[in-house]
């Protein structure tokens, strides 16, 4: 079980962490997640993400550890950017390996939607028509909340 | 001496990121010396509105004890991923 | 809409795949499957992938239009590996662009567990105990059957 | 003529990957005179066992229409992935 979570205002390079994983022993099935900060031409959209690190960093290496051992996962990397996003950035990365295909993408599932409700992020959007914060969604609460039923 | 540190919108509306507080007994102490600020105060940490508190970067449902030294954070419910 | 299928014995880039996507305007989301032989390494074993590439062409377009129906996708990329591949190698790659992390993780898992019970492809393994053809699991036809309620 | 194509374990155990012959009305026919060949064949196209049939790269169930020029694929169920 091998976890690994970063935080910060560096770009990602999703082959870098998929080749880290890779050569590891049980890892038949690998999933990755990537957001990326959507494309409103009109809008010329940024966003900012604002960050409370040290308890996202908790956060988030619970919710990975969570998942290796709900999951059977061999590995799991974590990677959430902070800071100013322009349209197309890649915002986060969740990447899991597994025996199998399918606890691979319940895992990726989980911990994005856990990650969505729980770890302390937060997403200001800024374009042509000003600034505002993201509202938490209901939607995302239910796909947290399934969780506790499903495990 | 407590640590309260406000995030995203709070930052923004207290005009304040962190600020060293005396220490209370209770997170619902603290609540109200912040309440009785009145003004934005008032109104945003409103007991019907949805916020999050976290002692030490754990989040707490309820009223819990506080203690010298303790990082208070308090913040809008969370957008990130 | 756009779709990609490729069969052949060359290895593939994970990296190359979704950089192709990245660009693509609703593609808020992608996710990304990759199958990988399983690292025994005791019995040092390898893969002898074998194809009806025609037909199989045809079945992985047809499995990745549904996808881009069903699920709203911007882009879904879907390689397949033939010959004979060592441990650790690449066997499959699916990857699916969508607006929503949702349909995004749907639609990859839609299309491999419909692939994996429709695409005319069979496995032989070959290690220190001999060789085998693959048999079909009883798993993956339901994995296969249950999108029929959920779509 | 049609064209039969076999694989996998088929192509293994009937030593053949695909042979041309004569049209047949249907695939059931086809069937027939595969099976009429006796040994391996009987044993892996018992209607028992499990296994497919594709016309022109199209599954099929059951009993389907043939035509001269046709492919017909006949396999194991699929493992790929």
């Amino acid at each position: 079980m091998m976890i690994h979570v970063v935080i910060g205002e560096e770009d990602f390079s999703l082959t870098e962490h998929y080749e880290a994983v890779r050569g590891l022993g049980d890892c038949g099935a690998v999933v990755a997640f990537v957001g990326q900060v959507r494309d409103d031409d009109d809008l010329a959209t940024t966003l900012t993400l604002e960050c409370y690190v040290p308890m996202a960093q908790q956060v988030l290496h619970n919710i990975a550890q969570q998942a290796c051992v709900n999951f059977d996962l061999s590995a799991v990397r974590i990677v959430h950017r902070v800071g100013v996003l322009a349209q197309n950035a890649q915002i986060v990365l969740v990447l899991v390996a597994s025996g199998h295909r399918k606890s691979a993408f319940e895992a990726a599932q989980f911990i994005m939607d856990v990650l969505k409700t729980e770890a302390p992020f937060w997403k200001k959007i800024s374009n042509a028509h000003g600034e505002r914060w993201v509202e938490a969604k209901d939607t995302d609460e239910q796909a947290s909340k399934r969780w506790q039923y499903v495990l | 001496m407590i640590q309260v540190l406000y995030f995203a919108r709070f930052k923004e509306v207290f005009g304040v990121a962190q600020e060293r507080l005396p220490s209370f007994d209770t997170t619902d102490a603290l609540l109200k010396y912040l309440i009785d600020r009145g003004d934005v105060w008032a109104a945003e940490l409103d007991a019907s509105r949805s916020w999050r508190m976290a002692v030490n970067q754990q989040v707490v449902h309820g009223c819990a004890a506080l203690a010298d030294g303790d990082e208070v954070a308090i913040f809008p419910p969370v957008t990130g991923g």
